[in-house]
């Protein structure tokens, strides 16, 4: 599709075909007209390049880490729609509604235009050349220890060219940090299967068994598993897959479980030995460490009534293969590893290792490989930052200041650095503490390579590139950035590279054979890459290792709190996620799916206990965590655990921008700063709140009506039982 | 709707009823639901907001009920949750439902309003004429649903409703619209039209999956099919012929049939007779858990 | 008969006068044709004539379809990009030195698009697509091309400056979409199944040539 | 005790009539004035929303209509008093309807206008009305005329006019007086103009009698079936509260009773403003209020009918909107206009109060209140509870635009009518001598009787 000699980010050029949509009345003509508005014709164009027709090019979406291939609708120059592409493994053409605003993230009027030096309080604008020359002088001061870089979730050519940066210096302080990371389910995972993020065959099972595992919403890579999940609802000859949530607070997934089991906070372990126990199969030491949870106990200390438990042992037991997942069960608490370890103990029991979780492929560039974000980098840093150690702060795609807990005191200790750049789309918490702010270019302007964390089928890379003209003209991709900033250092090996696209072409095209290239010539090869989007590689297989461990697995059980009698669980919303898009409009009004609440926070109390408080709908609450406190509006939610409470996250921004600023309240600042014991990482649901009226009350702004979630008279969503339905005379 | 139609064919732009007038010929637009697979994740509302240009009306005006979503995600608890005797935990989770225009055939709004803004198109569309609407809302007050949206702003003039760099993103094939007029769900109407031209140019008919509406290409979990209902070969006509469910029945004959049925196909609000043309599939819930 | 009787005669036959005045010469409105819009001063005066006019009258006749080429693939009919314009008279010496011409080259050795000023500009909530008409009697009627884009732009080849000719009113597009055209004519391209759809709109007075009414329902165009 | 004293010399009638062309007493001007600051704060209004868009009057999905259209109805409503007075009493020669048609008819005519300004002020897009009107055009387009809207705009329409002519026609022998009594000026060309050369020959007296019953016969079947129609705004429609078979007759009587309750308020003013005192007697008042408080019973009964008929139906939706009118949000102004609509009448029926100016005065204010809380309690319950739980929404509260709005009808209307009362006679000179002429001549039958026994 591009045809040599005509470079194709002319076609990117804005064109003033008939400017915007038109309008029907206030903007627009509405009469017929001569000789009022000018077409601008391009000066040469491509001969595929038809105005009024849309033009559509493969890319990777940047608004999570899921690693969806997608397709872009372009038409006189302006990207208009995101599309998922039908090529990818991993979103086979679908998008999220995330997805979907990744063009409000393009055009998002907050957008950083101009490098920004601090002054005082005010960041003035200078040029490019100031700012690395700065950069440079900084470093020049300091030592590699004392340099410190944060970044989210890298892969690809981009985490190349970013160790390579650090290593010019003999930097070792890369802080890959994700606020939101399945960082333990990782470590588990690792220990009981060899690798940290096997792939998970929803759609081959006939029971899933999911311990706060919100895949359906947010957990990992969604979108590949809703399709999974709609193969396994239509199931194999008409024997639907059946699926059982076990949470504490109620997610987009539980939402749509057969049967949503609401436990104690912390106790999803315990659970999960105890269906060990009552499935009566297990041998040996696993059967000697579970010998201690019979129905009694379980139920005790679980709140799952002994009927239930048994219910499922049995449901598994009967439909094989099943699969059993870690979610919140794992990231919440201090024993989340245990936790994990006990869940993961009870898929091997299952057998339903190397049957409904396999081994993924990797792809062959470990240099590639994902650098996975997790929260225990954010400890280390902040350690660091505490004590002082780090002069220079780099911090790309990750927003600290707004994700680390209030008890971590981050901002203050981030004040401590003398030198802070922040490469920023927009002004955000962090980039407010920053002394230099480089504007990046939008993830449609840019060029890149992917490598995602969560394989489907096979192995693959995405593409990332323009799907137009820079909306802005001095923003820069961290490519290019970080090109220039290698150049400082080491000149003679990147002179080659006069730009991030050209390094990128050459490192693809020198291992065209090993990208399945074969022996096209480079040009075509390259163009065939960039049509598809993706490269698909066999990739390696690492065989899975199923080792039970058993040993040393202690599950506490839950202790009362006088001060503090509720569990705060900082809830993950399906658009919001940790924050970053926020300054979406798209996903602002687009209630949460439970609450259908929009452009707030809210805090969720299960009516019994809300009864029991005195606290109806729309009263505004204090909630006071040791670390300190937040106001926010009460919403009686039935799908919660009566002894917790639940905030969403991704609200409260104190910057961001127009969308974003001054909306609901940041669970984050009352967040206590308590962590897995084995990996470190930060445990989100162990934060413990009591809840007090203010006296102050608004109307909850909801798209559910004063009817409430209930039907009324007619049938309107209508449901049935898998008795009285026969799934096989479906199309 | 000129004079010499007026008097000779009135009838073509009504349906009294979808049968006893022009059948739809050789396009009928329908939609089929899955709500055993929607797993209420909003992807088609956004993409809906994407496609359709679809203002943003901020928090203010959402608190006023003037939000503009043409497909909207409706959830619902078991009647029983939180009543006397009822379960106080929803243990069959939630049910979701998205709600858009139903393109009903004998739509309730289009006999009523005053100027013919809203009619019915040859291929089984209820069109909304933005420019021809004179805002009476009457169509929505006659609508069962209530899924038309009135423009009570003008948007494309509200700040931070489409700032300079987002006009860039509306859709060149869709009016922006101004305030004081009514509108709804399309079923995509510009994209239908796009594959509609293609297909005449080369002397065909439209091929069942060649078009895909906003909120079926991004949907996940492929819950939503869409296409021609008379053409045999498209999804939604087996859909419809599998479930046993007639558009130009209020009742259908198979709810006839004592001790119900076996399958899971419906349409809302059937008995007050608009012919819907969306057909929901009910939510399945296990029995043994 | 009373003085006010009188009156009150006067007054309704004049209204009676009026009104059907009105009617008749509201009707009468859209029926008027080929008066000129008004002339739309463009940056370079386009010859329309010498491209396409006949070689009688010192015309070049130039195909419409040359130069607005997405006329047939495309909603809009499209002004050639630059590169076109140059393609053809970097090699024509003789016109090289011309103002006109002169203010052409200017234009290309700046990279610059010209600005050319819309003439025929309808309301932004009507969507004309060119491809289908063009399509519809150049291809399946077998129209010569110059007739075809003549329907609603005129008889081009003998304007300099294209101005307006037709209404382009709803009325007037209406009134020919109202009329019966034949589906396909001799040497027509084939319409394939498109006869079935043909065959759902033909309208009763057809004899033993299909004949079918444009699309008449308002999504057509508003959308 | 007597409509009309018969002894009132006929040149004292002109003389009494062409005063209240002349001087009123100071609280007309005063009147005057406040109508015209209540319609200053209505076009205020209106300039606000035609700028910003309809969203600032808070309506909202699913509160697609408002104050606007309940208003509407009101004022048309209101416009069947006149009819009522002058039309039927007419044909049924009740003589005491004299003094007091003509403002009524003025009544009607201003109400009507009053109802016209709604339609435009509710429309969206107001600027594109006469997309509406059935007119020839080069598009080619007409109206749906399936739609009771549009139906509505031709009925209100032709009852205007008409309404108008009837007004105007009744008006020509007074006119003639008024140009022959009124010292040269505009008006004297005005009524010159307007009377159409009356000279009160037999043939003109003959003609203009023909001219007024026809009329007056032809006005009576439209005024019914021109609030049938609003009615059917509502009954045609499938919203639940709304689709009620016993709507037609239902909205004639609402109307009827809130055109008598008016003009019970009009007759006390003009009565005190315009020194009618010999020409509005009480006892003429005491017919009106007896005819309202019949009215007012068969209004009561309909109700009555219309929930009978919902509570035992099928139609849930329905009910549920008809036990939310009484139980949920708007209960305090659905029972407030149960109140006023059909216990407060009670009043009337007693005698003591059928003439009491200041009790009349009040009752006859609550009666509209009532009857304008009727028509909201129509439109705004069934959009707050429709079909559709999930478009309810008991919150919604009309804005300070709508209350604006509504306000200001009332001072565009009361505007309108002082003009009128102040421009052209009142009371009807001509008829108030038959009246006159009629009572002495059943007197003179009385004494004759009399005599004849002895």
């Amino acid at each position: 599709m591009m045809d040599s000699g005509f470079d194709r980010r002319d076609f990117l050029k804005v064109m003033g075909w008939g400017g915007a949509a038109v309008a029907l009345s206030g903007c627009g003509n509405t009469s017929i007209e001569d000789g009022k508005e000018t077409v601008a014709p391009y000066v040469e164009a491509a001969d595929y390049v038809i105005p009024g027709i849309g033009v559509y090019y493969n890319s990777s979406c940047a608004q999570c880490d899921a690693g969806c291939s997608i397709n872009g609708r372009v038409r006189e120059g302006r990207v208009l729609k995101l599309e998922g592409n039908p090529a990818s493994a991993i979103n086979r053409g679908r998008t999220c509604g995330l997805g979907q605003a990744g063009v409000q993230h393009h055009y998002n009027p907050d957008r950083v235009r101009e490098p920004l030096l601090r002054n005082g309080d005010k960041g003035e604008a200078i040029s490019w050349d100031q700012a690395y020359a700065l950069i440079a002088d900084k470093l020049s001061e300091v030592s590699g220890e004392e340099i410190a870089f944060v970044s989210g979730g890298v892969s690809g050519h981009l985490k190349v060219l970013m160790e390579n940066y650090l290593s010019s210096f003999g930097c070792k302080n890369h802080f890959v940090y994700e606020a939101l990371a399945p960082g333990v389910v990782r470590a588990a995972n690792k220990k009981a299967y060899g690798v940290e993020m096997p792939r998970y065959n929803i759609d081959k099972a006939k029971v899933v068994l999911s311990f706060g595992a919100d895949f359906l919403g947010s957990w990992v890579s969604p979108v590949h598993f809703s399709q999974q999940y709609a193969k396994f609802r239509k199931g194999v000859d008409g024997q639907r897959g059946t699926l059982i949530q076990v949470e504490s607070k109620m997610t987009l997934t539980g939402a749509n479980a057969d049967r949503w089991v609401h436990l104690r906070p912390g106790t999803e372990g315990i659970l999960a030995m105890g269906i060990i126990n009552a499935l009566g199969t297990a041998k040996g030491d696993i059967a000697a460490a579970v010998a201690g949870y019979d129905r009694a106990f379980v139920s005790k200390e679980t709140g799952v009534p002994a009927g239930q438990i048994d219910k499922i042992a049995a449901m598994l037991k009967l439909r094989s293969p099943s699969l059993v997942l870690a979610g919140s069960a794992a990231e919440g608490y201090a024993h989340g590893s245990q936790n994990a370890d006990a869940i993961n103990l009870l898929n091997y029991v299952l057998g339903n290792v190397g049957k409904t979780i396999e081994a993924a492929a990797t792809v062959p560039f470990p240099q590639m490989a994902p650098a996975t974000g997790n929260t225990a980098a954010l400890k280390s840093l902040n350690d660091g930052l505490a004590a002082g150690r780090y002069k220079v702060l780099f911090n790309y795609a990750a927003n600290p200041v707004f994700t680390a807990p209030g008890a971590m005191s981050f901002k203050e200790n981030m004040a401590k650095a003398d030198f802070k750049v922040v490469f920023a789309h927009y002004i955000d918490e962090t980039a407010l503490q920053a002394d230099l702010v480089l504007p990046l270019d939008s993830a449609l302007e840019d060029w890149g390579t992917q490598v995602p964390e969560y394989m489907a089928d096979g192995a693959q890379i995405n593409i990332q590139q323009p799907l137009m003209e820079k909306l802005h003209a001095n923003t820069r991709g961290m490519g290019d950035i970080l090109l220039a900033l290698l150049k400082q250092r080491q000149a003679e090996d990147y002179k080659n590279y006069e730009d991030y696209y050209a390094y990128l072409r050459a490192a693809m095209v020198q291992n065209k054979a090993a990208l399945g290239g074969g022996s096209a010539d480079d040009d075509a090869f390259w163009n065939e890459t960039l049509t598809d989007g993706i490269i698909k590689l066999e990739g390696k297989v690492t065989a899975l290792s199923a080792k039970p461990n058993v040993v040393g697995l202690k599950l506490p059980t839950p202790m009362e709190n006088d001060e503090f009698p509720l569990q705060l669980i900082p809830s993950v919303n399906i658009s919001l996620r940790d924050g970053r898009h926020s300054n979406q409009p798209w996903l602002q009004e687009s209630p949460d799916p439970l609450t259908t609440i929009v452009w707030d926070s809210w805090v969720e109390i299960h009516p019994k206990k809300a009864a029991e408080l005195h606290i109806s709908e729309g009263d505004i609450v204090e909630i006071t965590s040791k670390t300190g406190s937040i106001k926010t509006q009460a919403y009686l939610f039935p799908g919660i655990h009566p002894e917790a409470i639940s905030i969403p996250i991704g609200q409260g921004h104190e910057a961001l921008g127009r969308y974003a600023k001054g909306y609901g309240a940041n669970p984050f600042h009352i967040m206590d700063a308590i962590f897995d014991e084995e990996t470190g990482e930060l445990a989100m649901h162990e934060t413990r709140v009591k809840i007090s009226k203010t006296g102050q009350r608004v109307i909850v702004v909801k798209d559910e009506s004063s009817a409430g979630a209930k039907q009324i008279r007619e049938k309107i969503a209508g449901r049935v039982s898998t008795d009285d339905v026969d799934l096989t005379k479906e199309v | 709707m000129s004079v010499n139609n007026l008097l000779e064919n009135w009838s073509q732009f009504r349906h009294a009823h979808p049968v006893d007038d022009k059948p739809h010929d050789p396009y009928k637009w329908a939609m089929t639901i899955d709500l055993d697979t929607c797993s209420g994740c909003n992807a088609c509302s956004v993409a809906c907001y994407a496609e359709n240009n679809i203002p943003v009306v901020g928090k203010e005006k959402y608190a006023h009920g003037q939000v503009m979503h043409w497909i909207r995600i409706e959830h619902y608890w078991d009647e029983d949750l939180g009543e006397e005797g009822g379960s106080e935990f929803p243990e069959q989770g939630a049910q979701f439902l998205p709600m858009m225009c139903q393109q009903c055939e004998a739509a309730p709004c289009e006999t009523v309003c005053p100027v013919g803004a809203t009619n019915h198109t040859a291929d089984g569309l209820n069109s909304q004429v933005y420019n021809r609407c004179i805002g009476s809302r009457y169509c929505s007050a006659n609508c069962p649903y209530k899924v038309r949206y009135f423009n009570w702003y003008d948007y494309p003039t509200t700040d931070d409703v489409w700032p300079a760099e987002m006009t860039q993103q509306l859709n060149p094939d869709v009016t922006v619209r101004g305030k004081g007029v009514m509108e709804k769900c399309t079923f995509c109407i510009q994209r239908l039209h796009a594959v509609k031209g293609t297909a005449k140019n080369e002397g065909r008919l439209v091929r069942d999956g060649e078009v895909q509406v906003a909120c079926q290409e991004a949907c996940p979990t492929d819950a939503i099919s869409f296409g021609n209902l008379i053409d045999p070969e498209s999804r939604v006509h087996k859909q419809w012929k599998a479930q046993q469910v007639e558009l130009d029945k209020d009742k259908q004959l198979k709810d006839e049939k004592e001790g119900g049925t076996d399958l899971r196909g419906y349409r809302i609000l059937e008995n007050m007779r608009p012919y819907p043309s969306v057909m929901y599939l009910e939510r399945v819930r296990e029995s043994a858990i | 008969m009373h003085r006010f009787l009188r009156m009150s005669v006067l007054l309704a036959g004049l209204f009676a006068v009026a009104s059907t005045f009105a009617a008749e010469s509201l009707q009468q409105v859209s029926m008027t044709e080929d008066s000129l819009g008004p002339l739309v001063e463009q940056p370079i005066e386009f010859p329309h004539d010498r491209h396409a006019g006949d070689a009688g009258k010192g015309g070049m006749e130039i195909n419409c379809m040359y130069c607005h080429t997405y006329a047939r693939r495309s909603a809009v009919a499209g002004i050639p990009p630059l590169q076109k314009c140059i393609g053809c008279h970097q090699s024509i010496e003789s016109v090289r030195e011309t103002p006109r011409i002169k203010k052409l080259f200017e234009y290309w050795d700046a990279k610059k698009a010209i600005p050319w000023k819309k003439v025929h500009d309808l309301p932004d909530f009507v969507r004309f697509t060119h491809e289908r008409h063009i399509k519809r009697f150049n291809e399946q009627l077998n129209r010569p091309i110059q007739e075809v884009c003549g329907y609603c732009h005129g008889n081009v080849k003998e304007m300099t400056v294209a101005r307006r000719s037709k209404e382009l009113s709803m009325g007037w597009c209406a009134s020919c979409h109202e009329k019966d055209h034949p589906v396909t004519a001799e040497g027509g391209s084939d319409i394939g199944e498109q006869a079935y759809w043909y065959g759902f709109q033909k309208s009763e007075s057809s004899g033993d040539v299909l004949k079918a009414k444009g699309p008449n329902d308002c999504w057509h165009c508003h959308k | 005790m007597k409509d009309i004293r018969e002894d009132i010399a006929w040149a004292k009638i002109n003389q009494d009539v062409l005063k209240s062309l002349e001087n009123p007493r100071k609280l007309y001007w005063w009147i005057l004035a406040v109508a015209l600051g209540m319609l200053g704060i209505a076009v205020g209004c209106e300039v606000y929303q035609y700028n910003v868009g309809m969203g600032v009057a808070n309506m909202d999905n699913p509160h697609m209509w408002g104050l606007y259209i309940a208003t509407f109805i009101f004022w048309i409503g209101m416009s069947h008093s006149g009819t009522l007075l002058s039309a039927i009493l007419h044909l049924m020669h009740a003589d005491w309807r004299k003094p007091i048609y003509r403002f009524a008819e003025a009544m009607t005519t201003f109400s009507l206008l009053t109802a016209g300004l709604f339609v435009a002020v509710h429309i969206g897009r107001v600027w594109q009305m006469y997309y509406a009107l059935p007119y020839p055009n080069e598009r080619g387009l007409w109206p749906n005329f399936q739609s009771p809207l549009l139906w509505d705009a031709m009925a209100i329409f032709t009852y205007l006019s008409s309404s108008i002519l009837f007004l105007y026609v009744g008006m020509i022998p007074d006119l003639a007086i008024c140009r022959d009594r009124i010292h040269a000026g505009w008006r004297k060309k005005l009524y010159t103009l307007l009377s159409l050369g009356w000279e009160g020959t037999d043939r003109q007296w003959r003609n203009f009698r023909v001219t007024y019953l026809t009329i007056a016969c032809f006005l009576i079947p439209l005024a019914v079936s021109v609030h049938s129609i609003v009615a059917s705004d509502f009954g045609m429609s499938q919203a639940p509260g709304w689709h009620v078979t016993s709507f037609p007759p239902y909205f004639v009587a609402g109307a009827l009773y809130s055109g008598c309750a008016a003009i019970i308020t009009l007759f006390i003013i003009l009565r005190y403003v315009f020194r009618f005192e010999e020409y509005m007697t009480l006892p003429i008042l005491k017919k009106i209020v007896r005819l309202t408080f019949a009215i007012a019973m068969v209004w009561t009964y309909l109700n009555a009918v219309e929930f009978a008929s919902v509570w035992y139906s099928h139609d849930e939706a329905s009910k549920d909107v008809l036990i939310q009118k009484a139980s949920g949000t708007y209960a305090p102004f659905w029972w407030a206009m149960i109140f006023c609509g059909s216990i407060l009448p009670i009043t009337l029926a007693f005698k003591r109060f059928q003439t009491n100016i200041p009790v009349l005065f009040a009752v006859s204010l609550l009666l509209n209140l009532g009857m304008w809380l009727e028509r909201w309690m129509i439109v705004a319950p069934t959009f707050s509870h429709g079909i559709y739980p999930w478009a309810w929404d008991h919150d919604q509260w009309p804005s300070f635009v709508q209350w604006g709005m509504v306000f200001g009808s009332f001072g565009w209307f009361t505007l309108l009518f002082m003009l009128f009362c102040k421009i052209f006679p009142s009371v009807s000179m001509y008829e108030v001598k038959e009246m006159v002429y009629h009572r002495s001549l059943h007197l003179k039958k009385g004494e004759a009787d009399e005599q004849g026994a002895h």
